[in-house]
């Protein structure tokens, strides 16, 4: 199973019927394939609207995604302004954002909008929806194609937001962050404490309850 | 399938407890659910903090609760068409808190919104600025005025689809949309229940993922 | 003719065409009924729509103005929120508003929401209204049932607001206050400086091109 | 009887100026008004200070200002779509101002609301909050954002009635209605124009009042 099958897969174990969830874009997007049959999500899109479905059949006008992407709609859905996008994002109203990366440090920081001097696209609406949403999971590769650790003591790049994020779930760890305390809780199937705390540069309790993710 | 948020008038009165505050939809009385309303009065609540724009009339809106004794405040911007919301504040059995309307809205709106408040300039020079943070920006003074929030919204609206989109109607609008966003728990009174997919995306005015129970209004 | 009628004649004649124009209670809904034939306004109404027109017919679910009594609609109205209707307001976008005073004040300070010990309201949308509309004109009676003047050196009732006053319009005068000074414009048909003086305790100066109200 | 704001093409051109500030609708190129935009471009409007979400692609909405120099300064949430704008910016022919999505909203919305600015959370300890005040709400800290205003707003609709009464179409409406309360001048580019009273009240989306001129779409 390739890392980002594993990521996604355990990602979606964190969603429950009914829940309002902003997906960011790559690999957030996967998630959904791999929800239990019967659970209802609803997707939001910053661009402004709740119910974000796949596209089907021929693009409709005004119809498209956060990147601009023709789109679907659920039954259901409903469109609004940027104002009211981003009530719902910073009001607590999305129970949980799903985030690509690029470092997460023990303090539950998270940087991933910027390379100083190589790429500044903006932060969007990625520093809003860290801030706002309920529940942060940052879902990455656990080091950089180069093998650097990503998840590091603390962060040296430009922050998205401070402390806000509650899960980290790479193709080899989940970490829990709570009350400033960074858990590991699961790791990979054949992969050992040991395996893990090599590829982290950042302090982390082990679990009482420490389990192998289950990918089934 | 999106989750069918109808429940009967039954499962309404145990959503209310003593002591909750309620932000109630409605301009004098119009686009306040008066279901809702007979609910609270019926089952005796008592200790109520109610927030809105304004008290209506002894027998209009949310005027009874305040006339049958279930409100010990009232966080509005007008009282002046309810004799009974002065009796009673004079009397010292109810506290009045008065908010200019657009300040209620924007205050309502932040606590809704995540935000920390806003600055405006109403108000400044009045008795509204006593005790409040002011701000000069570009040498003109605002008030900063804090977000409010409450345990349940209590909405009117003219359409729900099973999922909780609603559609207001005409000005019975007001208040409510912004209170969908600025309350733990928001249950709608509408007078018709349509199929999930029924109300054009383009025209729904609160969304579903903001309303937590609707509620099919009774027949006048 | 009744002193009502001069003070809503005289108002009319402060309208332009395509104005938005938010009405207090009483006396400023008898403005309209002076505009001459052809002026075009909109008339804001702060429960949340623009397009506030005289009931015709049958009362229409949820059309009522801001008082709460039924009310018609003009072709090409639009209905929103609260937060949506004092944006307008707040944010300039209501070209003038008439209201009724208790008192006005050489500084432009209006007082018209509470009398304390005897009439407590509360301020509805008043506040909101005279802070942010282009231009207030205070529309009332020169004075008091019982003869007192409510053109004072300085409001001793509670504000509406601070400064905001641009023009005051009795039965007897017409005041502008530009740069922190009243200026007396107008004086009714037959009334004379000193008979404004009279019954005005404010300082005010008088116009190089003081005139008669027109009321024809 | 409405004062009829629909215009010709012709009459667009001396509504602007050169080294004007300008909030223009749109998320990626989608709600932005391509002909308002063309406009622009083909008078050789210089100096521009551009509010919006994002620069869109070198051929995409904004972009081709930029790409052909009509723009001096942007107001910007995102600009990686447009690799044009990264590389002006490093060249020191761009002045790039990033300002968080859902900041960027309230600013506009504070500018045209006389709101005199917000407390958002958004921002707290990144490098968003440098030179900005900071507040704290209930031991939560704020940054005090500032509102944003345009000399003109340029805006798509799907359709408008003759008084300029608008109505956006799905997620084409994002930033526009917004923009139509925050610009001394709002011209709005729309699909289709109909009659006075042909839009249902309730499904207006920005008020005539808010809107200068209406221009109705060249065909594609």
């Amino acid at each position: 199973m390739q890392a980002k099958e594993v990521i996604a897969r355990r990602v979606a174990q964190e969603f429950q019927d009914g829940y309002v969830v902003n997906l960011g874009i790559g690999l957030p997007t996967l998630v959904p394939r791999y929800l239990p049959a019967g659970m209802f999500i609803t997707l939001q899109s910053e661009n402004g609207f709740l119910g974000l479905a796949p596209l089907e059949g021929e693009p409709l006008p005004g119809v498209v995604n956060a990147g601009g992407q023709p789109c679907g709609l659920m039954p259901g859905a409903a469109m609004f302004d940027s104002a009211m996008s981003f009530a719902l994002i910073r009001g607590g109203h999305v129970d949980v954002t799903v985030l690509g990366g690029l470092q997460v440090d023990e303090e539950g920081n998270l940087a991933n909008w910027m390379v100083p001097g190589k790429m500044v696209p903006g932060m969007g609406g990625a520093m809003d929806l860290v801030t706002g949403a309920r529940k942060v999971i940052v879902a990455m590769e656990h080091c950089t194609k180069e093998g650097e650790p990503r998840i590091l003591d603390r962060c040296t790049l430009p922050l998205t937001a401070k402390g806000r994020v509650a899960m980290v779930i790479t193709e080899l760890a989940v970490f829990r962050i709570t009350h400033g305390e960074f858990v590991l809780i699961e790791h990979a199937p054949g992969a050992t404490v040991e395996d893990v705390r090599a590829k982290t540069k950042a302090r982390f309790a082990v679990s009482d309850e420490l389990k192998t993710m289950n990918l089934g | 399938m999106a989750l069918d948020k109808q429940v009967d008038w039954s499962d309404v009165g145990p959503l209310f407890r003593d002591g909750i505050s309620v932000m109630f939809g409605g301009f004098m009385g119009v686009g306040t659910p008066d279901g809702l309303v007979s609910v609270l009065r019926e089952q005796g609540t008592k200790n109520l903090t109610l927030i809105g724009n304004d008290t209506a009339a002894p027998e209009t809106g949310i005027g009874p609760l305040i006339s049958d004794g279930h409100v010990k405040k009232v966080i509005v911007s007008h009282i002046g068409t309810n004799p009974v919301t002065g009796k009673k504040m004079i009397a010292g059995e109810l506290d009045v808190d008065l908010v200019p309307q657009g300040t209620l809205a924007e205050r309502i709106r932040c606590g809704g919104a995540g935000l920390g408040g806003v600055l405006t300039p109403t108000g400044v020079g009045t008795v509204v600025e006593e005790g409040k943070a002011k701000m000069v920006v570009d040498g003109k003074t605002f008030l900063v005025e804090l977000p409010l929030r409450a345990d349940v919204a209590i909405l009117k609206a003219k359409r729900a689809d099973r999922a909780g989109n609603l559609v207001y109607e005409r000005a019975a609008r007001n208040f409510n949309p912004i209170m969908a966003l600025a309350a733990d728990l928001v249950i709608a009174e509408v007078d018709e229940i349509v199929d999930i997919g029924e109300i054009d995306p383009d025209h729904v005015m609160t969304p579903a993922a903001l309303v937590d129970k609707i509620v099919l209004a009774r027949r006048q």
